[in-house]
């Protein structure tokens, strides 16, 4: 404690920022994992459908560094092929309940009066519908189906983005600066890119952060609960539960996917990590 | 106890703030001796911030300082700010300049005095032997009693929000002066208070100083520098030019610039010539009966006023007794309980701009200056040379518009804010203490600037300040609030 | 780190544990409420409820409630002589009337006893009678089912809805937690019949069970010492129990079959030919060793060892071999297309496979069918969904292929079963749209004739397996082994290969 | 205390006048929930009679037979209006209905499920709002350290790690390896501990993090740098100054934990045989068991509207520039 304002960068610097090693290091896993998503697919040439059955569960080998899963799949290939399709249906469905979530959330505030009441209530009837609910009820109408999964999770994970920003924007909005930049004139948009996001934009990206981890594992989630992407389709959220019951004799197995969603969303904390570390 | 030697409170020795390679303070040695006092007299943007900041050991991690700090004879190398800051509140204590943003947004106003009479006041009784609880009650009668004493106890139980920028100045004084610290360093303790409020603030200091306590106060005011006595220094452009007992400096300033800031004081300040009532010119904006209260506390009722194109209208009246908040009804920013604000027809929408009483709450603090102008510039299609011009008059270095609003003096960020409203050239300006922040020198010229602009455009200046001098010099006419709650409009003259 | 020598050489605390004397079982199934027809299993395994009848080991009629029983010359009118003296555990008397009534009552619901057609129920003194419409020789067999159960009178509210389990058997409810516990104890006086040479004090007095569904939980709790027994454990679990020095292992293959039921009326699967070839793709042992752990259970037909009277040794096993798939394919004019799909007059072999969660093994059994087909050049899509899709798929004709787990012990005589599921309009989790009049009539014949005539029907019992195996209505892929773990805190347990009791009476504390 | 001052009666009369409305919100949240669950099931494709049969007599016995005799019995060929409003004509009794799965009546099945749930949801918050934001303001006094390293990598790794592979590690830690605690259910001793972790860790690491980010900005903050400097020691100056600047925040940030928590929660009964609302709230969708998805998305609703509330009161309590 005694140490706790040893440091205090009470202002800190304008201009370019050097980049500091924590944020190289998350860039480099950053592109490890994007690199092994988009490009793994391409590289490896094993189809991840390919089952030998005589080689389940497979310890690794060289030729085959992740073994081969519960049927003999290549396990190194539906990774890839499963790190390509979860990761960007995480960032879909995140992207796509941030936006609107935010706007919406900035709409309320802005407006306020009826305007925020209707919008919150719509927020809170929302949020009582458990998104585990919406998302099942979604998913009987189209089982195995990709949209029911994405529409739903997206619905369920706007609400977080409408609150925060909601409840943020109101104090900024009523702050002097923001005051004064309407009284010279700046329109919503510049306000909103000027005064809100840079205060917002930090709490956001947390948001969006987890909540990409957070969209893989509602898909692990809907597995477990018996709702889920078709087979054979990799998906990392549903790998982790399939191979969930192998965790004694091949913990690897279960382990990478894990590892993937770890090392993805290290890659990008340690990446935004800019100007708050000393 | 070691009597040898008088130890002076605080000897500074050749401290220099290093902005990269480049010195933003240069060379500054002086020592406060024990209970006494060295009023920092000087150029706004001089460096004397910095300088209070450098001795507390509290610089931006983006500064350093070179040099030595002895503190009660206690010596440490000014780089090594660390070592000095277990003595802040018990050994030396800092007002910052800006109260507004020193106080705590969630806490009232009584709390954060009080915090201070309890966790850190020498003055409050040996706390192993009292239960917490008497501490701590103690601690809030204190706050209390001290709120009192600068007319604050209407606004114990308000949250930082709801304050005047006066009241909010007074209040992070007393939050610094409840320290009891042997030595106080005060960043513009008097900035925007009205005579009374200043004559209190003086009597607390005063008062310290008697009890032997030893004070830097940096400040504006050549009459708190004169009044405090003791030794006086002068600051410009990071140097220190001048320095010696007060009484001698003020009455016989060697130095050019300090006699030009000496004379430079707005009770020095040549009348203007008698001008004619303009009794002809448009009528710019109304104000018809209005009434104001929060709560249960009642501003002012049935205040009615014009203002014409081309004239400045001052509003004076002690520290809350809500000129800002009358701005505030007139630029349409906060709704009268009663009456109606008319505004002339066929005005644009930014007709009416407002210069805020705090600048640094009035800027995006993570947008450099430059982009925040060129931003302004391009959305009105404004001259970019004009702007350029004016800060020019004021004399703002360019260079300085690629900082943050942060990390740019006090006094520099009003005149940009200042600057960015003239380029507007509106129908009306709110001048909300415009240049509080400024030494008198600048002052001055800034404050010719802002009449010089506005009878130019034809724009009308609804002016805040203190000071009965600007009133006097500026002003065509004025509108006094007073706490009662009836208030009058009169000739300035 | 996690898998291994987690449990040896530790030293446990004992908090986990109810109470020592408190035997706890775990089980995947819920309890989805009182009445009989829902979780009546549960009270028949834990030992509340009885039904009239019971079988042993080898599927052979044993008293119970009833003590004898006979069956008239033209097979309508059956008699069961109801034992007297018996008490509910509320301890009213197990009366003739009271026994009538839980019977009409179960006749009056879904379940087993409207695969007879009986036109009458009665009591005659001690003896229960019943009269049938048409010979029907497997009756006694539904009287075993869990859906007959006997409740005592006061174990109903006034509309005839289950309100509290009040039984005869050796243990009686203490309490119910609906859906996920009960907890049951011992009678008194019930210990007498239980094994030769039992120690009365060392028998089970108090015993629960919890609904848990996950294996590997149910497999945490047995090697955290919190469950004594615990049932339907997945291959990896047994792997990890293997050599636990907390429970040792008991298993016993169950005549459940895991098969593959086609819509034979549908145009891509009406040809026998195509059948077989999809019945000659798929990797049995390979699936069986991969995904059971055991390369025995590989389906080489219909029935498994253990239904001995339905399993022949003799008949030819289905085998792997892809190339003659292939050629079958070829044959019946699919010709591989360019994306590897075969096709036939400009149309795709494509085809939905439907399959549910409630078995965990399914969907993993059903993706390596999809595989092992797309290697034969058939586009299959697996559809996870719910049990109730496949007789509902069948009710509606929309079904085209299904993955179903059926439980040929669902009564101890399978005839029963095989008449719901190869009977002349197939059924829910057999036949579909297969055009074939000999298997319901072999059926109908093998159903006349009363079901302890053992060595009677033996013909017929061939020919059907046989022209089950030939025409493959369903597919058989795997066979299955309910394994138990059991607690080395008590002895003296055994599997009922029908799965109607844990036996908890006869197990005894170590 | 502040808390007293802000309990007062006028603020109590305050408080009762922003709750009421809330109250009706909820009221009326609810009811909405309710109906349009009601919509949703009905229009789920396949046959509702066949689900009921299967979650009822289980996959063994599922058969066409025993769905017609579940329609004849439950009246499912009935129009969707006469179904709807008698579900609202009972709601106006407090009567929620009966089970189509279990045939007991909804409300005492959720009564005995709410409970567990609610302890369950109740621990995992308190524990969770006890690690996360602690380790995070402790990371945020010195951005860039170990410890905020370390608890960086620790919330991903739990972000990252599902909750059920979560659950699974602790049971071998805590009650295989250590045979400290019951591995799961609900009747012994100490059941609840493991289950309320799980869920802990999993909201702990979000929350760290939002204390953290608090935290630093509160560190830079002026007001922050004025306590430290009018004397206040460090300790002092966070405790008075930096933890109810990093609460609001927090606070406003568990509104949204909530949802997670539910999600959480299905899974975590599920792993835990822990019986609640959550495992029942999957199993009646499963089952088409429209009357106890009915009810069961209304007393969730209900409890979100109302904890909501209770949330943004918390937030103005903490935040007077929020009170607008
Ligand atoms: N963080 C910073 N980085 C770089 N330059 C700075 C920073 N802070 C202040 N400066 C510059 O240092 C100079 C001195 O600033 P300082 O705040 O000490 O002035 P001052 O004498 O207190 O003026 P004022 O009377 O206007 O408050 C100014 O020119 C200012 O622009
Ligand atoms: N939002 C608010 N809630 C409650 N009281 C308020 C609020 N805003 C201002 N006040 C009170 O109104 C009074 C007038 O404030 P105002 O800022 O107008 O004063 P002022 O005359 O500009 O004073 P100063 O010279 O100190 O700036 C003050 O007592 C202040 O406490
Ligand atoms: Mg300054
Ligand atoms: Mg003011």
């Amino acid at each position: 404690m005694s140490t706790l304002s040893s440091s205090l960068p009470l202002l800190e610097q304008a201009g370019p920022r050097r980049w500091s090693a924590g944020q190289w290091s998350g860039l480099v896993l950053l592109l490890l994992v994007a690199g092994f998503a988009l490009l793994g697919p391409l590289v490896i040439d094993t189809d991840p459908a390919r089952q030998q059955l005589a080689r389940y569960l497979e310890t690794p080998s060289l030729a085959e560094p992740l073994g081969f899963d519960q049927l003999g799949r290549s396990m190194l290939a539906r990774l890839a092929h499963g790190a390509r399709l979860s990761l960007s249906l995480a960032l879909l469905s995140v992207l796509s309940a941030a936006i609107p979530g935010s706007l919406i959330g900035l709409l309320a505030a802005w407006c306020g009066g009826w305007t925020e009441r209707v919008l919150a209530a719509l927020a809170d009837a929302v949020l009582a519908l458990p998104g585990l609910l919406l998302v099942l009820l979604l998913a009987a109408f189209a089982p195995g189906g990709f949209w029911p999964l994405y529409v739903g999770i997206s619905l369920a994970l706007w609400v977080e983005y409408f609150r925060v920003v909601r409840a943020a924007s109101r104090i900024l909005l009523a702050s002097p600066q923001v005051e004064a930049s309407r009284l010279l004139g700046f329109g919503a948009l510049y306000i909103v890119r000027c005064h809100l996001l840079p205060a917002l934009l930090p709490r956001l990206l947390t948001l969006v952060r987890f909540g990409l981890a957070g969209a893989v594992l509602a898909m692990s989630a809907l597995g477990f609960v018996g709702v889920g992407l078709q087979p054979p389709t990799p998906e990392l959220g549903v790998m982790m539960i399939e191979l969930l019951p192998y965790y004694r004799e091949a913990p690897w197995l279960v382990a990478s996917p894990v590892l993937v969603l770890f090392l993805g969303l290290l890659g990008l904390l340690l990446l935004s990590s800019q100007g708050e570390a000393a | 106890m070691n009597a040898s030697l008088p130890l002076d409170a605080l000897r500074v020795e050749d401290l220099t703030v290093w902005h990269g390679q480049q010195p933003l303070v240069g060379g500054v040695s002086f020592a406060v001796p024990v209970g006494g006092v060295l009023s920092l007299l000087g150029e706004s943007g001089s460096g004397k911030s910095l300088l209070a900041q450098a001795i507390m050991g509290n610089l931006p991690a983006s500064l350093r300082a070179t040099g030595s700090i002895s503190l009660a004879g206690q010596y440490s190398d000014a780089a090594d700010g660390r070592s000095r800051q277990s003595g802040w509140g018990r050994r030396i204590a800092l007002l910052p300049q800006e109260p507004w943003l020193a106080l705590d947004p969630t806490m009232t106003v009584a709390r954060q005095v009080a915090e201070t009479y309890e966790l850190v006041s020498q003055s409050a009784p040996d706390q192993q032997n009292e239960s917490l609880r008497r501490a701590r009650s103690q601690a809030a009668a204190s706050a209390r009693r001290a709120l009192a004493s600068l007319g604050l106890e209407a606004a114990a139980d308000k949250y930082p929000f709801m304050i005047s920028g006066g009241m909010a100045q007074r209040v992070a004084f007393l939050a610094t002066h409840a320290a009891g610290a042997p030595l106080m360093i005060i960043d513009e303790p008097t900035k925007g208070l009205d005579v009374d409020r200043r004559g209190e603030v003086l009597a607390l200091l005063q008062a310290a100083q008697a009890e032997g306590v030893s004070l830097l106060c940096i400040t504006h005011d050549v009459w708190l520098a004169r009044a405090l006595g003791g030794q006086l220094a002068v600051l410009q452009d990071g140097a220190m030019v001048e320095q010696g007992s007060a009484e001698a400096l003020l009455a016989q300033p060697r130095h050019a610039y300090t006699r030009r800031l000496l004379g430079a004081d707005p009770a020095c300040w040549p009348l203007p010539e008698v001008r004619t009532p303009r009794a002809d010119a448009a009528v710019i904006a109304e104000l018809r009966e209005i009434s104001k209260s929060f709560g249960e506390q009642a501003l002012f009722a049935g205040v009615s006023a014009r203002l014409h194109a081309g004239e400045v209208v001052a509003v004076s009246g002690p520290s809350g007794s809500g000129k800002t908040s009358l701005g505030n009804i007139l630029l349409g920013l906060l709704q009268p309980d009663s009456g109606q604000v008319l505004r002339a027809p066929g005005l644009p929408r930014t007709a009416f701009q407002k210069i805020y009483q705090d600048p640094a709450a009035a800027f995006a603090p993570s947008i450099p200056l430059r982009r925040s102008l060129q931003d302004l510039v391009r959305l009105h299609g404004l001259p970019w040379q004009e702007l350029e011009a004016l800060l020019e008059r004021m004399r703002i270095a360019p260079a300085l518009l690629d900082r943050l609003p942060r990390q740019v003096s006090g006094g520099e960020l009003q005149r940009i804010a200042l600057a960015r409203v003239l380029l507007m050239k509106p129908a009306l300006i709110f001048a909300d203490e415009p240049t509080s922040r400024l030494d008198p020198l600048t002052q001055q010229e800034v404050m010719a600037l802002l009449v010089e602009q506005a009878r130019a455009v034809g724009s009308a200046v609804l002016l805040v300040t203190h000071d009965a001098d600007i009133v006097r010099c500026v002003a065509d006419r004025r509108l006094t609030l007073s706490p009662a709650g009836q208030s009058q409009s009169q000739p300035a003259h | 780190a996690l898998a291994h020598g987690d449990e040896a050489g530790h030293a446990h605390g004992d908090i986990a544990h109810a109470g020592k004397d408190m035997l706890t079982v775990v089980g995947p199934w819920e309890l989805t409420g009182l009445d009989p027809t829902r979780s009546g299993y549960m009270f028949a395994r834990m030992e509340v409820l009885e039904t009239l009848l019971e079988v042993d080991d080898a599927g052979q009629l044993q008293p119970s409630v009833a003590s004898a029983w006979s069956v008239s010359a033209d097979g309508l009118q059956w008699r069961f002589v109801l034992r007297s003296g018996l008490r509910y555990h509320d301890g009213s008397a197990l009366t003739p009337a009271s026994i009538l009534a839980c019977l009409q009552r179960a006749q009056a619901r879904p379940g087993v006893l409207r695969l007879a057609d009986i036109a009458a129920l009665r009591v005659e003194g001690q003896t229960l009678v019943v009269v049938l419409r048409r010979p029907f020789g497997p009756l006694p067999y539904l009287l075993t089912h869990y859906t007959t159960q006997i409740l005592a009178p006061a174990s109903f509210d006034a509309q005839g809805n289950v309100v509290a389990i009040i039984g005869s058997g050796p243990f009686r409810i203490r309490s119910i937690a609906l859906p996920q516990q009960f907890e049951v104890e011992r009678v008194a006086g019930s210990v007498s019949g239980s094994g030769a040479g039992s120690d009365v004090g060392k028998v089970v007095q108090r015993a629960r069970y919890i609904s848990v569904s996950r294996a590997e939980t149910r497999t945490l709790l047995v090697q955290s010492g919190q469950a004594d027994l615990a049932f339907s454990l997945d291959p990896p679990s047994i792997r990890a129990l293997q050599d636990s020095p907390r429970a040792s292992l008991l298993s016993a293959m169950l005549p459940r079959t895991t098969l593959l039921k086609l819509n034979a009326g549908h145009p891509l699967l009406a040809d026998v030919r195509v059948r077989r070839a999809i019945s000659l793709c798929i990797e049995r042992e390979g699936i069986a060793r991969a995904l059971l752990r055991d390369p025995d259970l590989g389906a080489t037909q219909l029935f498994p060892p253990s239904l001995a009277r339905w399993h022949d040794a003799a008949l030819a096993p289905l085998r792997t071999n892809l190339q003659q798939a292939r050629s079958l394919l070829d044959q019946a004019g699919w010709r591989p297309g360019s994306d590897g799909v075969r096709r036939r007059d400009g149309q795709r072999m494509a085809l939905n496979l439907t399959t549910f969660v409630d078995r965990p093994e399914l969907p993993l059994i059903a993706t390596a069918l999809q595989e092992e087909m797309r290697q034969i050049g058939m586009a299959v899509r697996v559809v996870i969904g719910n049990s109730s899709d496949i007789p509902a798929g069948h009710r509606s004709g929309q079904l085209q292929m299904a993955l179903a787990a059926r439980n040929y012990g669902n009564l101890p005589d399978p005839v029963a079963s095989l008449l719901q599921d190869f009977g002349p309009q197939g059924g829910d989790w057999g036949a579909m749209g297969w055009d074939n009049q000999e298997v319901p009539a072999l059926l109908a014949r093998l159903a006349a004739t009363p079901a302890d005539a053992a060595a009677k029907g033996n013909a017929e019992r061939a020919r059907i397996v046989a022209l089950l195996q030939e025409q493959l209505p369903v597919i058989p892929v795997v066979w299955y082994r309910q394994t138990c773990a059991v607690s080395r805190r008590v002895r003296g347990a055994s599997i009922d290969p029908f799965e109607r009791s844990y036996r908890i009476s006869s197990l005894q504390w170590t | 205390m502040d808390l007293n001052r802000f309990l007062s009666a006028r603020s109590g009369q305050r408080l009762a006048a922003a709750l009421v409305p809330r109250l009706l919100q909820a009221v009326l949240v609810a009811l909405l929930v309710g109906t349009l669950c009601f919509f949703m099931t009905r229009m789920l494709p396949g046959d509702m009679a066949y689900r009921i049969a299967a979650g009822r007599y289980g996959y063994d016995m599922v058969t066409t037979e025993a769905a017609l005799a579940v329609r004849d019995e439950l009246g499912l060929d009935r129009p969707w209006f006469m179904a709807l409003s008698e579900w609202w004509s009972r709601l106006l009794h407090l009567d929620l209905g009966v089970s189509q799965v279990s045939s007991q009546p909804v409300l005492a099945e959720i009564a005995h499920q709410l409970g567990p749930t609610l302890r369950l949801s109740l621990l995992a918050m308190a524990l969770s709002l006890l690690v996360g934001p602690t380790l995070g303001v402790l990371a945020g006094l010195h951005p860039g350290r170990w410890l905020d390293r370390a608890t960086l990598a620790l919330s991903v790794g739990l972000r990252a790690l599902p909750s059920f592979l979560l659950g699974l590690i602790l049971v071998l830690l805590f009650s295989v390896q250590l045979g400290a605690l019951p591995a799961a259910g609900h009747g012994d001793h100490g059941g609840i501990l493991l289950p309320a972790l799980t869920l802990a860790l999993g909201l702990a690491a979000v929350s760290c993090r939002v204390a953290r980010d608090a935290m630093v900005q509160v560190r830079q903050s002026a007001y922050f740098a004025f306590a430290l400097t009018k004397g206040l020691s460090p300790a002092q100056a966070l405790a008075r100054h930096g933890l109810r600047n990093v609460a609001a925040p927090v606070t406003a940030y568990l509104g949204v934990q909530l949802v997670m928590l539910v999600e959480g929660v299905v899974l975590v009964e599920t792993i835990f045989a822990w019986p609640g609302i959550g495992h029942a709230l999957v199993h009646a969708i499963f089952g088409r068991d429209v009357p106890m998805i009915q009810g069961t998305a209304l007393v969730l609703g209900l409890m979100f509207v109302l904890f909501n509330a209770l949330v943004d009161a918390a937030c103005a309590f903490l935040d007077p520039r929020g009170r607008a």
